[in-house]
């Protein structure tokens, strides 16, 4: 009796010492976890708009019915045209609003007569749905100012962005959750 | 690995192109909408915590079953549809391998909260994480509804497939080749109610089977379960099914869906423990055997594992291409064109991948034998068992058990009144 | 029945795994809707093509801007922060340093009073060179805004003046010799019915013709305008028309640059498809002399994004002999093509 | 207790019954109902999938009729109908899988909920059969496990047998090593100059297909730390003597350095470079050499995790310890956070990427240096189990990695020199405990001593065909450097206890190895045995490494005082004490008539006027 309850008082003592030995190992762990990221900022995931080749895997590949990522637009680097290539069908029948030479599918583009020859072009988000034709446009012949961007009050922020996997370009990055964003015209004083 | 350069501060050299002057028109500025609060994630570790406190006190102090089913209610609704599966203790193991092994990576602390507490409770208290806190263990447990005996046999050998599945995740995390657990999530589509048609798909086959066979991906899946498993084993204070003694009623034998359930053992006769005690030797011996066998093969798999590192696939595109032996083009490549970055580069580093892939392999195929040669060797170790209780590795601690137990209805009926008054 | 149902389901889900998307190598999978093609529009005619490439001289810069004609057909390219000077056979002759970037050069011609005198525009101001490649003069500074684009010089006996456009204010402003700026021309006006230039990047070119008139390509709307020196607005001469088709300019804005032919007549090229084209006297268009094929033999590259968003944009020039001068500067090089057809050379 | 429950039992059949049928009911709805929308959605999935309202031919083919026909207002309306109508459809679609999906999960809860209410109802106590003799289950599942998990094993194996038998590659074993490396386009373009322009001027270097400097205009300019290959020698130098920082006598020109730095000055040709770097930014500085005026100052960009965080450091380091390296083509800088970047001589940023921010104690301090095309970059950080530590060689280029060797040791503070050992060129670098050589070319490990101990800041120095590492603890070790493995017990020639320094460099000559401790003390070995020849004390401290020029020693004090010493046989005479005025912890760099010294504000060039 006695021997069989020594036997479990030293079991008893053997897992007490593992259990500890290995929340004492846990704990080392964290530690070491918590030292390498140090006071960094959490991470969110971003579009790189210089590394962005407007795919349009964007629209596809996100795991929101409707993408996180939409396409944006830098004001100050806008040329104003009146023949916009990021809103006009490559060779537009006509420099107006009508169906046949919208470029975007949704119809997700406003444009907006500013003053004489000047006119101004916004993305209206609940329609854009993230296919990058618009970037495509204004790319090849303007000057760069639609661009691909996740936006945060729709991203989930999952933990591998299912976009980022499918990004033929790897423009998915994480960024800081402080500055989640990467605007072009950013800094550049224009 | 997964650097990633941003060249955002390398747009500030660009000299922008003036806007043109208008009389009086303000540009209108690029809204930038935050995310989440981040507040939010002091708020998820702290329901973590509490929950975990919960589950463990619901399952070893109450010993009720209502109060486990309430909780992992409240954790699937919360986790699971109001969190949208991430962040998930699960997926947890991924960013903390990518961290261990790329500085560079930042990983949250939400993240280490989730991979580390449930893991520290484990080890004191059984998988009480796994009943009631895990938003997918709590949808397996919800929708069980009409548990099929699984033969032990095939428990033990694919219960053997989350080990494997753990030794790949690391791998590939910590390569910065993707997370495997997270792209792979049967429920998390379901959680957010949208996701790619093969992940639903798979999602709804795993809920069906989820109706006949209990917690099927956390048997026969989950690599954190692999875990939980061997930290459960040294647990000290684990569920037990009576309360106090067990009175050997067997009325408890098939109360587990989860076949968590070992009956008490029988006495042997010497000459089948001579032969257990000869097989035991053998297997022993088996294991290194299996290690070596497992190296090698993991070793021949360098190239198909590398092609689930981005750059390795996109270098074997490009060579394709040039071979002529694909039509045209895809983006990637196309992407990579543009770039001007010499291909020669990418086919170097994309080599280097594949040798580094060999040796992981290889780790990998060695670390598939070990888990078969351990296992091997703990089928054929006996232990001695006095009364009916739950296999701590495979206890998820559900409760179900309790009130199978006359004893536990005993302590029931006796505590009934003091239970009225308190208003229970 | 429940075997069947959990034997069903594994294999389904098995099926289901193995179709999930691992990479983005299928494509997005959007309708045809959201292609943007302009592949029909880059493929040219090989009928319309009436050069050829004879030859090319590499070039050491990192971002060449601009290429002139001097003087027995020396050529001039300017980069990085110097000029690069070439004889008429492709052979380096000199080299002249720069404080800063240059954006545009002009060299006087044989008829000017001063040939071979070499007019770089910095951003914001213009210096002048003599032909030994010394700094003689820093003109006056055009203030933040400036962006030079362009210069062009008049060269018939009596006129010398120096003409330089300037994106950034969107006008051409006139000096004189010594670097007085007389006028600026090309300012909206609606009595004049000068619409003002649309510029939407910095590209914004001009050219001085044989016949004395200034030519001010104004890319927003697609056409090269006529200007007396004086800043008349010549009406009836302006031409060119926005279309995608090879005989228009294409995209948002072009053409980018454009330089008169020795026996009349232009060569413009676009940016965005980046072709370089030959147009009569009057505007008609006349043939091709490189297209995208050679001058961006990455397929994709115009309509993906770009790194700063820098469009390799080519300059044109004209020597004497007919011969057209292309700056390439994503492949740092000069392309010398010259008329497949020898008469061409005479005739346009 | 049975008692109860039977009791119960009886008392509510009928209503158990009834609930039951209920609930079958439920089931049966809710199952059809879920089985049914399940198939809705998907097919309306896979309908979405192939036929996209906005893919419509319909509307195709108007619009190719309209191309035909671009006048015709009636096709534009009915174009423009047709497209209102199929967004529509398409938004609706959207909607409808929405609430679908929504009526699904619904269905699915009340599916469930009713079954388990169902199963509950239907629940059977259970009922042991007696068992006669009681079974022995482990044996059982022992047996059948074993058996399972061998079939699973063999499962497996065979999965991977098929898997590595059916993956075929296209990419080679290894890329083979040719001469003729692909360039690209551009670098191609390069290349091709001299050949077809003829002519090269002298402001360009004559570049042939490999682009770098010659051995001799690496040795005619200062190209990095200690100037050409790190020994802190110059041959060809009538240096100043004399100058005074605060009356200027002797001072060509000083100029302020926008940022602070603890970096040495470098020169090519006309050109001084610099960088410096506060918490905020990083900046590269060229001077002129005529006149001191900044030519320009270039930001260094950084990355979202390089600038996430500060490096830990001190202030004797600070942000910008390493000194800058240039080819005569770029100027390459590193920082205390892992940023390199390259400028070439017109300012313009060549390339640049971010090693990660080092785990380093006191703040990244070694400097860089060139070799042939590649560029040098000692990266040794955190402790020596965690295997950070690495040697690199970038492509000056292009910035990519050429070669990376793995270091067992823990972070250092030397900067490793490039020596021609009778031909064979090595790059040797110091740490705690090994001095390591590598082939430059492919950074191959050539031999190795254990040596040094502790916080190792002192950077090696070369001289007659012996390597020379010392550190305050625990000595100065000669090491013939034509070894080959481990030459600690063969190639170790003598070791020297006295005069060890902290920061200061040994400087050696076939001759002489000259100590400078960082208390002041000066002390000459003889470079052959060993023996102390002589000791000369210093009333300063000292950061900065002694400098051969000609034939004199150049010392310059932390708190700006600086001596010049012509060292001989038996002992050292001062030549000169001058003034620079301010702190300097830098090291000078000479060129012919001149010297250039960096003080704590100012960078000094020195010489007559």
């Amino acid at each position: 009796m006695a021997s069989s309850s020594d036997k479990l008082d030293r079991r008893q003592f053997v897992g007490n010492g593992v259990r500890i030995a290995g929340a004492i190992g846990l704990g080392g762990f964290v530690g070491f976890l918590a030292g390498r990221r140090g006071s960094a900022d959490d991470t969110v995931w971003q579009i790189d708009p210089n590394k962005c080749i407007a795919c349009g895997n964007c629209a596809t590949y996100c795991v929101l019915d409707e993408s996180a990522a939409k396409c944006v637009h830098s004001y100050p680097m806008c040329g104003y045209c009146e023949l916009c290539t990021g809103y006009f069908e490559p060779d537009p029948n006509d420099l107006n609003s009508g169906a046949e030479n919208q470029l975007c599918p949704t119809g997700a583009i406003v444009r907006k007569f500013v003053e004489e020859p000047y006119h101004e072009y916004s993305i209206d988000e609940a329609l854009c749905i993230g296919c990058a034709k618009c970037v495509k446009g204004c790319n090849a012949f303007g000057n760069g100012s639609l661009y691909m961007q996740v936006r945060h009050d729709r991203c989930l922020n999952c933990n591998e962005c299912a976009i980022a996997v499918a990004c033929p370009s790897q423009a998915f990055v994480r960024v800081p959750a402080s500055n989640p964003y990467l605007l072009k015209h950013k800094g550049t004083g224009a | 690995m997964m650097v990633v350069a941003v060249s955002a501060a390398a747009a500030l050299a660009v000299e922008r192109f003036p806007p043109p002057d208008f009389t009086d028109h303000q540009l209108p500025q690029t809204t930038t909408p935050h995310g989440r609060w981040l507040g939010w994630e002091y708020f998820d570790m702290a329901a973590l915590a509490a929950g975990l406190v919960l589950a463990s006190y619901f399952a070893l102090g109450r010993r009720s079953r209502k109060g486990l089913v309430g909780l992992a209610t409240v954790a699937m609704v919360w986790l699971g549809f109001w969190r949208q599966g991430c962040v998930c203790a699960i997926g947890a193991i991924q960013n903390v391998s990518l961290a261990v092994f790329d500085p560079s990576y930042t990983v949250p602390l939400t993240v280490i909260a989730f991979f580390a507490l449930p893991l520290l409770v484990t080890l004191f208290f059984g998988r009480t994480f796994c009943a009631a806190v895990c938003p997918l263990g709590a949808v397996q447990e919800l929708t069980l509804v009409r548990p099929v005996r699984v033969p032990g046999w095939v428990d033990q050998s694919l219960g053997l497939v989350p080990f494997i599945y753990l030794g790949a995740a690391v791998l590939f995390a910590a390569t910065g080749a993707g997370f495997i657990i997270c792209q792979y999530d049967p429920y998390v589509g379901f959680f957010r109610l949208s996701g790619n048609a093969a992940m639903i798909t798979f999602g709804i086959c795993l809920l069906v089977i989820g109706l006949f066979i209990g917690r099927p991906y956390c048997r026969y899946l989950c690599p954190l379960g692999a875990i939980f498993g061997l930290f459960s084993r040294v647990s000290g204070r684990h569920v037990r099914i009576p309360p106090d003694e067990c009175i050997q009623c067997r009325l408890c034998e098939d109360a587990c869906p989860y076949g968590a359930i070992r009956p008490p053992t029988v006495p042997q006769t010497p000459a089948e423990r001579a032969r257990g005690r000869r097989r035991l030797g053998w297997m022993l011996a088996l294991a290194p055997v299996l290690v070596v066998v497992g190296t090698g093969l993991g070793y021949t798999l360098a190239t198909p594992l590398s092609l689930v590192h981005r750059e390795v696939r996109l270098a074997e595109r490009m060579k394709l291409e040039e071979a002529g032996k694909v039509e045209g083009t895809i983006d990637a490549s196309d992407a990579f064109r543009n770039t001007g970055r010499p291909a020669r580069e990418l086919y170097t580093e994309a080599i280097a991948l594949r040798e580094r892939f060999a040796f992981l392999g290889g780790l990998l195929g060695g670390w598939v034998g070990l888990v078969i040669g351990m296992k091997l060797v703990h089928l054929s170790i006996r232990r001695k068992r006095d009364e009916y209780s739950p296999d701590p590795a495979w206890c998820v601690s559900c409760g179900r058990c309790f009130e199978y137990c006359p004893s536990e209805q005993q302590t029931l009926i006796q505590e009934l009144p003091t239970l009225e008054k308190s208003g229970v | 029945m429940i075997g069947i149902a959990v034997v069903l389901a594994v294999a389904i889900g098995a099926v289901a795994v193995s179709r999930v998307p691992r990479s983005g190598d299928a494509g997005s999978g959007l309708p045809q809707r959201f292609d943007y093609d302009l592949k029909t529009h880059k493929t040219i005619d090989p009928a319309l093509i009436l050069y050829r490439q004879a030859g090319e001289l590499p070039l050491d810069l990192s971002a060449s801007r601009a290429v002139a004609v001097g003087p027995e057909d020396r050529i001039y390219v300017a980069g990085d922060q110097k000029i690069l000077v070439f004889d008429r056979e492709g052979t380096r002759r000199s080299e002249i340093a720069l404080e800063s970037e240059p954006r545009c050069l002009a060299v006087g011609g044989a008829g000017n009073k001063e040939p071979g005198r070499i007019y770089v525009g910095m951003r914001d101001h213009v210096e002048v060179y003599g032909p030994d490649g010394t700094r003689q003069a820093v003109w006056e500074r055009l203030g933040e805004k400036a962006v030079l684009t362009s210069i062009a010089v008049a060269d018939s006996a009596d006129e010398h003046d120096i003409f330089a456009a300037d994106a950034g204010h969107r006008v051409v402003h006139r000096y004189d010799p010594s670097g007085k700026r007389l006028a600026e021309i090309g300012r909206r006006n609606r009595e004049q019915k000068i619409r003002g230039f649309i510029i939407p990047s910095p590209y914004f070119d001009l050219a001085v013709t044989a016949d004395g008139l200034l030519r001010v390509v104004n890319p927003g709307m697609h056409r090269i305008e006529a200007y007396t020196f004086d800043g008349h607005f010549e009406e009836p001469l302006v031409w060119g028309k926005a279309s995608l088709e090879i005989e228009g300019f294409c995209g948002c804005c072009n053409p980018a640059n454009m330089a008169a032919m020795p026996g009349g007549g232009y060569v413009t090229a676009e940016k965005g498809i980046p072709r370089v084209k030959i147009y009569g006297a009057d505007g008609n268009f006349v043939g091709v002399v490189a297209g995208p094929d050679v001058l961006a033999p990455t397929a994709t590259i115009t309509e993906e994004t770009r790194e700063d968003h820098k469009l390799e944009v080519v300059d044109v020039a004209a020597d004497s002999r007919g011969r057209i001068l292309v700056l390439d500067p994503a492949a740092r090089k000069v392309r010398i093509f010259v008329a497949r057809n020898p008469q061409m050379e005479t005739k346009s | 207790m049975t008692d109860t429950t039977a009791s119960t039992s009886e008392a509510t059949a009928p209503q158990v019954q009834s609930l039951y049928r209920i609930a079958r009911a439920v089931i049966a709805v809710a199952g059809v109902f879920v089985v049914l929308a399940t198939i809705l959605m998907l097919w309306d999935f896979s309908r979405r999938q192939a036929k996209d309202p906005l893919e419509s031919p319909k509307y195709l083919a108007l619009k190719a009729q309209l191309a035909k026909d671009p006048r015709n207002e009636q096709l534009k309306a009915e174009i423009r109908e047709l497209d209102l109508l199929l967004r529509r459809q398409y938004f609706r679609q959207r909607q409808f899988t929405q609430i679908g999906t929504w009526l699904l999960l619904g269905g699915a809860v009340v599916f469930v909920v009713a079954a388990k209410t169902a199963a509950a109802l239907r629940w059977r106590p259970p009922m042991p059969q007696p068992q006669p003799v009681p079974l022995d289950h482990d044996a059982t599942l022992g047996r059948r496990g074993r058996w399972a998990v061998v079939g699973l094993a063999l499962v497996l194996s065979a999965a991977v047998l098929v898997l590595a038998a059916s993956c075929q590659t296209e990419l080679p074993q290894t890329l083979e090593a040719s001469g003729k490396t692909e360039i690209s386009a551009v670098n191609q373009a390069a290349a091709a100059i001299p050949g077809k322009s003829g002519a090269s001027t002298p402001e360009t270097p004559p570049s042939g297909a490999a682009d770098y400097p010659t051995e001799d205009e690496m040795a005619k300019a200062w190209p990095r730390f200690r100037g050409p290959g790190g020994l802190g020698i110059s041959t060809l130098a009538d240096p100043p003597t004399k100058w005074n920082g605060i009356s200027d006598e002797g001072v060509v020109w000083k100029t302020a350095v926008p940022l602070p730095g603890n970096n040495s000055p470098i020169v090519w040709g006309n050109r001084v470079f610099l960088s410096g770097a506060t918490e905020e930014k990083r900046e590269v500085y060229c001077f002129d050499t005529g006149t001191g005026e900044l030519v320009w100052q270039k930001e260094v960009p950084g990355t979202p995790q390089s600038t996430a965080k500060l490096p830990e450091l001190s202030e004797d380091t600070g942000f910008a310890a390493p000194t800058v390296a240039t080819d005569g083509r770029r100027a390459y800088a590193i920082f205390a956070n892992g940023d390199v970047a390259a400028f070439d001589f017109a300012g313009k940023l060549a390339w640049s990427r971010s090693l990660g921010i080092p785990k380093n104690s006191y703040g990244h301090a070694a400097s860089l240096s060139v070799y042939q095309n590649l560029l040098i970059v000692p990266f040794d950080q955190g402790g020596t189990k965690d295997g950070l530590s690495k040697l690199l060689a970038l492509d000056a280029a292009t910035g990519k990695t050429a070669w990376e060797a793995k270091r067992q040791v823990p972070n250092s503070w030397t900067t490793p020199i490039v020596i021609d050992n009778q031909g064979r060129k090595q790059i040797v670098t110091a740490a705690d405990p090994w001095v390591i050589a590598y082939g430059p070319a492919d950074g191959k490990e050539i031999w190795r001593a254990k040596c040094l101990r502790q916080d190792v800041g002192p950077s090696p120095a070369f001289g007659g065909g012996t390597v020379f590492v010392a550190n305050e603890f625990p000595c100065l070790s000669a090491i013939r450097a034509d070894g080959q493995g481990d030459v600690t017990d063969t190639h170790v020639l003598w070791e020297g206890e006295d005069g060890l320094p902290d920061t200061s460099s040994p400087l050696a000559t076939a001759e002489y190895v000259f100590l400078l401790a960082s208390y002041g003390t000066l002390t000459c070995y003889d470079a052959k045995e060993g023996k102390i020849l002589w000791e000369q004390e210093f009333d300063a401290t000292f950061t900065s490494s002694p400098s051969l020029a000609g034939a004199r020693l150049y010392l310059i004090g932390k708190e700006g005082k600086c001596w010049v010493v012509e060292p001989g046989r038996e002992a050292g005479k001062i030549v000169a004490e001058s003034e620079l005025g301010e702190e300097c912890v830098t090291s000078p760099a000479f060129q012919p008539g001149r010297m250039y010294l960096r003080g704590k504000e100012h960078l000094f060039c020195i010489g007559s006027k």
